[in-house]
């Protein structure tokens, strides 16, 4: 158990772990799981942003979308380069999705229902994702927070443009914008705070994450400080958030929120979602069509590296 | 507000219309692959590909108002055109079709883009010199990644070959649309402003001719079909492309985005 | 003009929206078939059915036009409401997929819509009453021809078998929806207006797992999901429909058709 | 040869030849010919106005345009049992179609661009139709000239109402409106008098047909028809026909109209006009698609017509 412990005090020294070090089976797995999952909400993420590039207002606004889309791409492609730097092929990860036993964050599994969806999952799915990813960047596994700090500055400015795509709306826009983007924070409000996750007591996989330096802070405490940010946004914006019991808690030093609807979250999660469906079937039909042309691409690979016949 | 504009139709400015609208349609249909590409590398090319061609198509349509006078900027040329207004090639409408269909079109496309770019960076209009100056670049990008497709699948296995090929002939049909030449071209050409497109055809042929032939493709015969779109009239898909193109601008009146 | 409407919100006219609205992009998906069926007899049978559910919600949108007072027509409720506004089933915004998929949602519908345009026919309200005295028969012809081909692609070959199962469960999801009750139907069924919906569900499983039973098909297991159509919370299949429905109204404000 | 002369003896006198009488084989093969292209072009002409349902601009239109097409299917169906009683059977036909051996009507080869093109075709196409149709109503071969006689009833319905579609936009329309039927009609007009076929003095197999009671007018006869009825509507509908040279001949008493590009209607018919291979693609995918729903009910029809087996 001599490695072990020598792993033990890398990481209690705030060591970073790279791809070459020994590391137990047990973090390998939690990374692989965790990273994989994180690369897998990228790609299925593209899909409700995907739905309005055809739709976008101006010419502007359908650029924006495009570059974050591409973006996404791009970290989904690092994150997988990262988890496989562990030992598990991009293929292999990707039939866990396809198959159903890998997941992804839930909130993609809601519909995109209109244009102020767009700056809505920026501001706020991006707000919360990226208060989850910050402490991800002081992982304890290198290539993985490597990683998280280039994806964590390119989504700051994702979500400082679904900002200001919705402000542009409540400033400038007209009484039926305005009440497109009330609608949209309607409906996103109470799935993104439930991105941070159960509460800390019932969040069973925490501890053992917190211990190795995966997971920095908890889920009530990351949804704490996301609800606190987000409650001055919205003011700047004009929007109501729709939980009637916001309200300031000195004690707490934190807003109080109402009640989260658990059973909604896990009814989602389980694959009941109003999305899950469409989301996964999209990802294997796009797989499937495109099976001709990775098997193509192999082939013309192999040919090309034969030696080519003299010509007659 | 959102009623549709009426668009001048002196040459130059058809001319440029021809250009950005091209760009545009041509990127609508690249962007229905963000997220539905066979590998996670094309979701990248592609929405990159889509991304740059709204660009030159921005720039395009800004430089035909100012030069229309008319004050409609690039989301007015953009969204609240009439169909027939529309001056791009048909080829670019057709759907997308599988990925073979869309690596054909995009060299095809790309390969008229670059030849055509390369003559507008010496247009006597200096604004239309500077965007060519920077297209350029990016069409030459886009053909070799699509060229490379072609090449990749032509000579592969017997199920890409076979879609390639058909995407080939289905896309060869609306090739004569690219190099006719009329009025407008010649207006454009007279002042300066670009190439007559037909100037474009047998460098472009050369090039495609250099693809295929790597890909170990033959290139089809032509047929007497003609399509008309860079006149405005176009294909049946345009209406529905563009119903969901200018929706929003269409049923928000007044919006400011 | 053609900004869009904004619709009272009160239980009946809700109530009213959901069968008229459930019709018309009902009618939407099924008229995708004109020209493209199996068989001649099926181009007429869907051109039919499409154009029975129009006559249906054009009558039932024109009694919610009057009974919200203000002032809307058919036209403007059907054409120049938000998507949130339309509280149409979602079960009729899936794609009309193969023809197994049309058959089993058509026999679902027509099933449903048979059932309440019979209770209908007892309204209080004497005009809706009329209404359902025509529709009934048609909704009663479109159950028999739905559920004739229902049995007959399921005890049939094991393609056609497959095709149906798959279609069975995939559009079986969407019944919880259909009988799900809330305060609308309540307000509905205390002024006498209708039944709730809810109060259908018995029969209408009696009825479908008779059609089932023929086919010699499995009725599946409920799942946990729930859509929101009736709410108007749609699917994202519901903004590329109205953005073709909508398009000419929004395009050409002022226009007389 | 006593067959044949009483066969000629009857066309000769008028009469009406039935599907059980004798008929020269070369009489029943134009028939075929004629009759089945008639049915397919039915059948492929409700693609073009297909392409608006879902688009129509108000419930009254779209009820119309879905009656219209269904009443063409309708009539395809009575054109194929026409058919049939020569003895060629539905499926046969098709087949032809399917591969390109048997015509449809060309005219249906040109795209339909605005919504104005559903009224436009109502008038000028069915209009065109109607006149080269109602001859047919008194066609030698009694099967035919009763299908034609409900069908010509039906298209008159359609032509009136295609008319007062625009007749509607042209009167209480806006100038967009307006300006988008005479462009529909600018479009429309000289493909719908091309579908009198070739002028006289190059149409071979008149002759013959006019003989045996086939075909009763002329091509240009019905073309000068159509042209003179056709001034005096646009005039009311207060369009402009796109033909510079349309003046009144005083000797003639008809319009003189300006040259036709035949060129054009040949590269049409030959298979390269606008939409060629999109309607022949749309009717073989539909019947290829449909073939397991076809094959599915003859083997159901198969089961239920074996006995039972006895429940256990």
């Amino acid at each position: 158990m001599q490695l072990e412990e020598r792993f033990d005090a890398h990481i209690d020294a705030g060591d970073f772990i790279e791809a070459k070090d020994w590391m137990p089976d047990h973090y390998r797995k939690t990374l692989v799981r965790q990273i994989s999952q994180h690369a897998h909400s990228e790609i299925v993420g593209m899909l409700p942003e995907g739905n309005w590039v055809t739709r976008a207002p101006t010419l502007k606004r359908k650029a924006i979308l495009l570059a974050k889309i591409q973006d996404e791409a791009g970290h989904g492609l690092y994150l997988y380069s990262a988890a496989e730097t562990l030992g598990t092929s991009r293929d292999q990860m990707l039939e866990a999705l396809h198959t159903g036993r890998a997941k992804y964050s839930s909130i993609f599994n809601y519909p995109t229902l209109t244009w102020a969806d767009m700056g809505t999952i920026g501001w706020l799915v991006d707000g919360a994702a990226i208060m989850n990813q910050v402490p991800i960047c002081r992982c304890s596994y290198a290539p993985y927070a490597r990683a998280m700090i280039r994806i964590c500055r390119e989504e700051s400015f994702h979500q400082r443009q679904g900002f200001e795509a919705l402000l542009t709306m409540m400033q400038h826009g007209t009484e039926a914008q305005k009440a497109m983007v009330q609608d949209a924070v309607n409906r996103w409000w109470w799935p993104s705070i439930m991105m941070f996750g159960p509460p800390d007591d019932q969040s069973p996989n925490s501890a053992q994450s917190m211990r190795w330096g995966i997971k920095r802070i908890s889920n009530d405490e990351l949804r704490a400080k996301f609800i606190d940010a987000t409650i001055e946004q919205a003011k700047v914006l004009g929007v109501t958030l729709p939980d009637p019991d916001l309200k300031w808690n000195e004690e707490r030093q934190h807003y109080d929120h109402g009640t989260i609807d658990w059973s909604e979250f896990w009814r989602v999660v389980g694959g009941d979602g109003p999305c899950n469906r469409e989301r996964l079937g999209a990802r294997v039909k796009a797989w499937d069509d495109g099976a001709w042309v990775r098997d193509a691409a192999l082939a013309h690979a192999a040919k090309r590296a034969e030696p080519q016949p003299l010509a007659a | 507000m959102q009623a549709s504009i009426a668009v001048d139709l002196q040459p130059i400015v058809q001319y440029l219309l021809r250009i950005g609208d091209t760009c545009l349609i041509h990127a609508q249909r690249i962007s229905e692959w963000s997220g539905h590409a066979p590998i996670l590398e094309e979701d990248i090319a592609m929405s990159n590909m889509a991304l740059d061609l709204i660009g030159q198509s921005r720039a395009v349509l800004t430089l035909a108002g100012q030069l229309e006078g008319r004050g409609h900027d690039e989301d007015q040329l953009a969204f609240l055109r009439q169909e027939k207004d529309y001056r791009n090639l048909t080829m670019v409408e057709l759907p997308r079709g599988d990925f073979a269909f869309t690596v054909v079109r995009n060299a095809m496309m790309a390969t008229l883009m670059k030849l055509l770019w390369e003559r507008l960076h010496e247009s006597s209009n200096a604004e239309l010199a500077a965007i060519a100056g920077k297209a350029v670049k990016e069409a030459r990008y886009h053909q070799q990644h699509a060229a490379d497709w072609v090449v990749r699948l032509g000579d592969s296995t017997d199920e890409a070959r076979q879609r390639i090929e058909k995407a080939l002939r289905e896309l060869w049909l609306y090739v004569p649309e690219l190099f006719e030449s009329d009025a407008i071209d010649e207006a454009a050409s007279a002042a300066g402003i670009g190439p007559r497109w037909t100037d474009l055809q047998a460098k472009w042929l050369e090039e495609m001719d250099a693809i295929l032939g790597e890909a170990t493709l033959q290139r089809p015969d032509d047929a007497a079909f003609r399509s008309t779109g860079k006149r405005g009239v176009h294909s049946e898909h345009m209406g529905y492309i563009l119903a969901e193109m200018q929706y929003l601008q269409r049923a928000y009146p007044g919006g400011v985005w």
